[in-house]
């Protein structure tokens, strides 16, 4: 069901754990019939390596800025109703969400190209950054992992 | 005229430098880039890194004049996602 | 947080409300990165028209078969991990998600074209069939709506 | 020699012809085309909607050959999702 609230854009950094299903319907406006969320998330193993946990740090009001940018860029670019994107900041667990992108359009196809793009632009805009703690070591990522 | 400005580090900056942050005294109507390079003088470390620039919460070209109060930062390039 | 079940492929019909996060998070194998989720939902107006709610109808052991057939060609032709898909049946109010397909892989390229693929499919060639249910009337929808 | 067999109907086709599923007697070793013809002969509205057919849960051409106790099923085009 809809919620009480209209739907609406909405960009956020949370030191709380994400949920896809509520982030997804915030964005459904009622003319809409499909949402396409992006939903990334602590990998175990890179190139082999087995991290413990990640740390991601946020320079928080530009990285808000960014992605208010973000949004409006691809509201422009596609025909979409409503956009949302979470990022997760402080300590991720293993398998954790870091990130939820929700695109709500009336016409799927552009509901998959803008979600797409929106997170390619994420990465390599929104200033934000992650450290991976391995057993022997850690290291601050630099640059968007492919 | 000298007028005060901050400097924030992020991540691999902020290890780097071992600070979250700097104020320095500038001259008005500095440039940007002045301002980063005398910091890349004082952290050399920080050359070996793919730097990013901000000025007042946007990416700055290094073209920017500084003005009172502003706010820059120099952090690497984001891995977010 | 992984489930303690392994990741796997799964396609299921149900009565009961669809939960995003629950499906998306089965798919997820350690050594992803990204699910891309399609989540379809009951519109409040098609064409100016207000539906009050739907009805889903499936002929549900070949609809089955025709999921498991997508998810074995969809594995074949993209390089992902886990594919779920969901489907709704019986009354579905306002809002609420009829179909959820979601989609993990290691590089979200493939997840993204993935998801998109198997939505189009699911929508031309497994038999379940909508019932859209107005104020004056009602009407078995025949066909993919656009 | 008659066998029976089982022609189910969904949404649409179970609204035209009032029913769910309906038992034949056919001959051995039929087509599935004379047997969904005979169908449209009995219930002529079906003809007025996109039509597909299944023999035993898969799609079907028309040119299979039907056995005792097969599932043949008639339905309209598709509109899930």
């Amino acid at each position: 069901m809809f919620n009480k609230m209209p739907a609406q854009d909405y960009f956020h950094l949370t030191n709380e754990p994400l949920d896809l299903t509520s982030i997804a319907r915030r964005v459904v406006p009622p003319e809409c019939g499909a949402t396409v969320t992006l939903d990334g998330y602590v990998r175990q193993f890179t190139k082999d390596r087995e991290t413990l946990f990640l740390v991601y740090e946020a320079y928080e009001p530009m990285a808000l800025k960014e992605m208010e940018k973000l949004i409006q860029k691809a509201k422009q670019d596609f025909q979409i109703s409503n956009i949302g994107i979470v990022h997760r900041l402080g300590r991720l667990e293993i398998g954790e969400t870091s990130v939820v992108i929700s695109v709500a359009a009336s016409h799927r196809k552009a509901a998959f190209a803008a979600c797409e793009w929106l997170i390619r632009e994420l990465k390599s805009t929104v200033p934000i950054w992650k450290k991976e703690v391995y057993v022997d070591g850690e290291e601050w990522i630099e640059g968007e992992n492919l | 005229m000298n007028m005060p400005i901050r400097v924030l580090f992020f991540g691999s900056t902020a290890a780097v430098t071992s600070k979250r942050e700097i104020e320095m005294d500038v001259d008005d109507e500095t440039h940007a880039r002045t301002i980063f390079d005398q910091i890349l003088t004082e952290y050399p470390r920080l050359a070996a890194h793919r730097l990013l620039f901000s000025v007042n919460q946007q990416y700055a070209t290094g073209d920017e004049i500084i003005r009172d109060g502003d706010e820059l930062a120099i952090f690497t390039a984001v891995s977010g996602g």
